[in-house]
């Protein structure tokens, strides 16, 4: 029988490597964006998961908005990022640093 | 036991599914050749066994023969992983289709949904086949496949999301059983629009002719696909074939009433061309598909690629949209034989 | 106990996926791995009995996000030689981190304190409503969550706007026909008569 | 789970911005090539209307609707006029500035006006789905307008790390929120505020009100999660930088009192040490940093820091007296920041962008009026008394004495006195350096006159707070 705890440890693992992936990841952005995309899927997870074990339709309706904010999110991160690089043509992290201080 | 037994039940029902699947492709290509052959006044393939018949089996013989060319600096394990791509969602999407009245692998609740999951993933053999290829071409091509898919698809859902609609169901043989009766009662007739769009799609979606531009052979040689040989080759050759033979299923299903003949349950009509198997007639009504689809290519000139980018977003989709909204008021209103 | 061992190779799958998107070297592969991760999830959704979630999750971020990911890594010249130079240096401080997170988090999490108000599992989400599980989050979605729905609707709206606003472009030199402006054209636009003093003849 | 119609007429602010900013879309469409100019009168004109509606609608009403993820009352009212009147300002500063660059189209306008839609939305969230959402629609908005200059180097630089460092704190706060909701089975804010004083399933929710902590530090720009604040700040076109250091202030707010007052209030014990070290390193590091800043908008991003440093002392109270007094702040602060980049879009011209402190050099000779202004911006955003900025920290400090927190009130106040050099050094630009070429100031007269009106504005709620207070009182009152 799986257990609550075991999709809710996925899930905590799945975010510290979601979280690892943007600290870690000092070069590219677009690994940026999907470590995003991994960190929302482990939320998901955990919704998806709370709503299956309480029986409860309400985090899946949750999960639903997260699914469809997320794609917009990474449609306006993908536009950004194409901005970016027809005015820098790079997307290594370490060049943006035209700002200081 | 009981579990193995089960198991091999379900092996032996996939084989059975995917073994016609293959024949089909095999002779649709013959047969295409034959029927541009008239479209166009010569004679086609004709001399390997009577009337050509064997000639598939030749090609398929001669491709399995040749060598698998990998170009220099392509990504080796994605430039073989790419055949694969496009052909396992291609059959995988056949699961849920219902052949006859109860003659389906898996009867799953949500099959329209899982239908459009495994169509919207053949894009990924073409966009990975056309990277790993390392060459302009193949990229140029994975790119406008690309975009033409994910654009035309919206249309295709938006089409399918009619059909939900008027059969209150996502489940395959629901849809079907909700067409129950003559052929004036299947959707194709209160949904013609969306029928129209979803069989233009259909065509767009499996990057067919005159919507082939992904392949263009007068601007890029062969498109994705062109570093591909023998066996490779063979793969994607199938998966198109078995997309356009899946798309063609789906319309039977979804807007020609499936296995229903098309006089079923009237007056003496009926019972008669009921005697005809219930597979026959989904057979008969694909293949009118089918032949569609080598009548376009047979006729019609390719389009330009802005123009394909323009019907899909300004014609197809703003069509869909205004006639599911025209649906829901037949629904209220309880319109017709069919709601 | 066949569940439990599915649930654990979809897992580590789904891990294994995980760390090679934030590990590959290169970013399609990086990509086509967020893939694998996302089928992963899908199944493990279902096994979850969020049928229309996993489902969906595949059609949207497998079939249309991802290759949204795709073609921009795809359509950049990405020089990727110089790309990774940094991840060596920041590796162990960013392992160590995530270490302690895991394990706190886990720890957090994974405790038998964490006990639901209804503790374990009773009936499922849809079988508790008595009908398919589309059915269920469609008719919440559409009355109860109506409200958000439309919220939903203005995000994917300024998406929509934002991506238009920032992305598009009118190249110049591009050469194409305004229909529009040839049927207007006047005669004035084309034609110039020039009244011209007669030569005269010597 | 049964429904009820809802009551549409409740959420008519939202629908009212939500139609017209439709009706723009499409007017902006049929009308380019006219600068935009109906565009532009449309959406001040929708934003007017919208206070208006939310005080006739809103006021003195108490009641939730949409199946309870909508409520409405004072407290969401008093947001929403605040927020509809900043952005009428913001975008009245906007426009010529934008025109004189060629950038203006109606783009700007309509994501304006969505993020308002979102931020309304915020103010009126009664469950964590809703509020998820407006925050999700205002960052959206906020990182298109961040990268609006698309030529401009510095700002797509500036919207990618807001983006990334946004996305993250979102992820942040939704880990919470899915905490919570496991704990309380409910996404309804007044079933979690019951679950939540019930002191059942404890562990799950502190968990979850650490992350969600975390994600609303974000949001305000607060230390340790400031990083995107000064580069935004700079980074992004003045008119945007001014858009999205006022109204969103007040909206993080709203998301604040929202989640962790009306929702999770009854945990104040446990996040009020959190909110203490994020109080102090914000008026540590936002005060210490703008002091070494040459260029003015990345000196007020870290001035915005300090603040909202001050801005969480109300917080860390956790009295009714200090939630208002926070939103007393939230709003001055908003009046305030919007009125100091007037002064640098008014300097400001085709070609030369004014950002530098530098720029602000005899100003005095150039336009004394002007330079009043400067001056009273400068000294209320320092705290001297008689102006609002002073009413506002006073609020913050008496709330935080109020709970036996002297030694915060303390730090506070010697970071205050050291805030206050930065901001003397502006107004001794302003009044005692010379400048070479003293030009005249070439700004219209419409701009002329909304600064003019921002000062006077801030010149009065420093001589008349009382209305406002009380107003913020009722507001938190329920």
């Amino acid at each position: 029988m799986v257990e609550l705890s075991n999709y809710l440890v996925l899930g905590a693992i799945l975010f510290s490597l979601g979280m690892a992936g943007i600290f870690l990841n000092r070069k590219n952005v677009i690994i940026l964006l999907m470590s995003i995309e991994l960190m929302l899927l482990a939320v998901n997870f955990n919704f998806i998961a709370f709503s299956h074990y309480l029986a409860d339709i309400q985090g899946q309706v949750f999960v639903f908005f997260i699914l469809t904010v997320a794609a917009a999110e990474s449609a306006i991160g993908l536009a950004i990022l194409v901005v970016l690089f027809r005015n820098t043509n790079t997307i290594n992290v370490g060049d943006l640093d035209s700002m200081k201080g | 036991m009981a579990e193995f037994a089960n198991l091999v039940w379900i092996v032996a029902k996939i084989v059975a599914l995917v073994v016609p699947l293959f024949i089909a492709v095999a002779y649709m290509t013959y047969a295409e050749r034959r029927v541009i052959g008239w479209i166009q006044w010569r004679k086609g393939p004709n001399r390997v066994g009577i009337y050509g018949l064997l000639q598939p089996i030749a090609d398929a013989c001669k491709l399995l023969m040749k060598e698998v060319v990998i170009p220099q600096n392509a990504n080796r394990f994605l430039f073989l992983l790419a055949p694969l791509f496009s052909i396992i969602p291609a059959l995988a999407a056949w699961a849920v289709l219902p052949l006859g009245d109860g003659l389906v692998v898996a009867d799953i609740d949500a099959g329209l949904l899982y239908v459009l999951a495994m169509t919207s993933m053949g894009v990924y053999g073409v966009i990975v086949a056309g990277w790993a290829s390392n060459s302009k071409y193949a990229l140029i091509g994975a790119m406008r496949a690309g975009a033409q898919v994910v654009s035309y698809e919206i249309a295709m859902g938006f089409a399918l999301v009619g059909v939900l609609m008027a059969a209150g169901s996502l489940n395959m043989s629901e849809i079907v059983h909700a067409q129950q009766g003559p052929f004036w009662n299947w959707f194709w007739l209160p949904l013609l629009p969306l029928f129209i769009v979803y069989w233009v799609s259909g065509v767009a979606e499996t990057n067919r002719l005159p919507f082939d531009v992904a392949e263009g052979e007068s601007e890029i040689v062969a498109g994705f696909h062109v570093e591909y040989s023998g066996m490779a080759f063979a793969i994607f050759f199938l998966a198109e074939y078995a997309n356009m033979i899946l798309i063609a299923g789906l319309a039977t299903i979804l807007f020609l009433g499936g296995w229903y003949s098309p006089f079923h349950g009237i007056g003496y009509l009926g019972p008669i061309f009921d005697l005809v198997p219930g597979t026959l007639w989904f057979c008969l009504k694909a293949g009118f598909f089918l032949f569609g689809y080598f009548w376009f290519r047979g006729t019609f000139p390719r389009y330009r690629y802005d123009q394909i980018m323009r019907l899909g977003w300004k014609v197809l989709i703003p069509v869909t949209v205004v006639w599911l909204v025209v649906e829901s008021v037949f629904i209220l209103t309880g319109f017709g034989p069919w709601f | 106990m066949i569940e439990l061992l599915l649930f654990y190779v979809f897992a580590a799958v789904l891990l294994f996926a995980a760390t090679m998107v934030i590990t590959a070297k290169n970013p399609v592969h990086s990509a086509l791995f967020l893939v694998l991760a996302f089928f992963n999830s899908a199944a493990l959704w279902l096994m979850a009995e969020a049928e229309f979630l996993g489902i969906a999750l595949v059609l949207v971020y497998v079939g249309a996000v991802m290759v949204l990911f795709l073609f921009v890594v795809m359509m950049l010249d990405i020089n990727l030689a110089p790309m990774r130079e940094g991840f060596a240096r920041y590796l162990p401080i960013g392992a160590l981190v995530g270490c302690v997170m895991v394990v706190e988090m886990a720890l957090v999490v994974g405790s038998k304190d964490v006990n639901l108000i209804h503790g374990g599992p009773v009936t499922s989400a849809a079988e508790g409503v008595g009908m398919s599980n589309t059915k269920a989050l469609g008719s919440v979605l559409y009355t109860v969550y109506a409200y958000p729905f439309e919220i939903a609707s203005v995000v994917l709206l300024v998406a929509i706007v934002a991506a238009i606003m920032l992305t598009h472009r009118r190249r110049p030199g591009t050469k194409q026909q305004n229909i529009d402006r040839q049927v207007r054209v006047r005669k004035e636009q084309r034609l110039r008569i020039v009244t011209m003093a007669p030569e005269k003849r010597k | 789970m049964t429904f009820e119609m809802p009551d549409f007429l409740l959420a008519l602010p939202e629908i009212w911005v939500l139609s017209m900013a439709c009706l723009v879309l499409v007017v902006d469409l049929f009308a380019r090539g006219r600068e935009s100019a109906l565009a532009f009168h449309l959406v001040q004109f929708t934003l007017l209307a919208a206070a208006w509606l939310s005080i006739e609608t809103q006021w003195g009403v108490t009641a939730t609707t949409f199946s309870g993820t909508y409520v409405a009352d004072k407290f969401a009212c008093l947001l929403k006029v605040a927020i509809c009147l900043l952005t009428f300002l913001v975008f009245a500063y906007s426009r010529d500035y934008l025109r004189k660059r060629d950038l203006l189209s109606g783009d700007f306008f309509l994501l304006g006006l969505l993020g308002v839609l979102g931020m309304m939305i915020m103010a009126s969230a009664h469950s964590l789905l809703t509020v998820y959402l407006g925050l999700e629609l205002v960052e959206l908005c906020l990182f298109a307008m961040v990268a609006y200059d698309r030529e401009n180097r510095v700002g797509s630089e500036a919207a990618m790390k807001y983006f990334v460092l946004a996305a993250l704190s979102s992820g942040m706060l939704l880990y919470g929120m899915s905490m919570v909701y496991g704990a309380a089975q409910s996404l309804d804010l007044a079933q979690i505020a019951a679950i939540a004083a019930n002191g059942e399933s404890g562990l799950l929710l502190a968990f979850g009100l650490t992350f969600i902590l975390v994600g609303v530090a974000f949001k305000f720009g607060a230390v340790p999660f400031h990083m995107w604040i000064p580069d935004v700040y700079q980074g992004a076109l003045t008119p945007v930088t001014v858009y999205v250091g006022t109204a969103p202030k007040i909206a993080a707010v709203a998301l604040f009192v929202r989640l962790l007052v009306d929702g999770l209030g009854a945990l104040h014990d446990q996040w009020q040490v959190m909110a203490t070290i994020i109080a102090v390193g914000s008026l540590a590091v936002g005060n210490l940093f703008a002091l070494v800043q040459t260029n003015i908008k990345r000196m007020l991003g870290y001035s915005t820091i300090a603040h909202v440093g001050f801005l969480f002392l109300g917080f860390i109270a956790g009295t009714e007296e200090g939630y208002s007094a926070a939103l007393f702040y939230a709003i001055t602060y908003g009046l305030m920041a919007a009125g100091a980049f007037g002064v640098v879009i008014l300097l400001s011209r085709r070609g030369f962008e004014a950002d530098l402190i530098e720029d602000m050099k005899g100003l005095n000779d150039r336009h004394s009026g002007f330079a009043v202004v400067m001056l009273i911006l400068m000294f209320s955003l320092t705290g001297v008394p008689g102006t609002v900025g002073f009413y506002a920290k006073w609020l913050v400090l008496k709330a935080v004495i109020d709970v036996n927190m002297v030694w915060l009130a303390v730090v506070a106040v010697i970071f205050a006195v050291i805030g206050a050099f930065y901001y003397l050094r502006v107004v001794r630009m302003v009044y005692f350096d010379r400048r070479s070429d003293g030009e005249p100031l070439e700004a219209s007269t419409g701009l002329r006159i909304v600064l003019a009106g921002n000062g006077l504005a801030v010149l009065v709620l420093g001589i008349f707070p009382d209305s406002l207070i009380m107003a913020c009182k009722v507001a938190l009152a329920g």
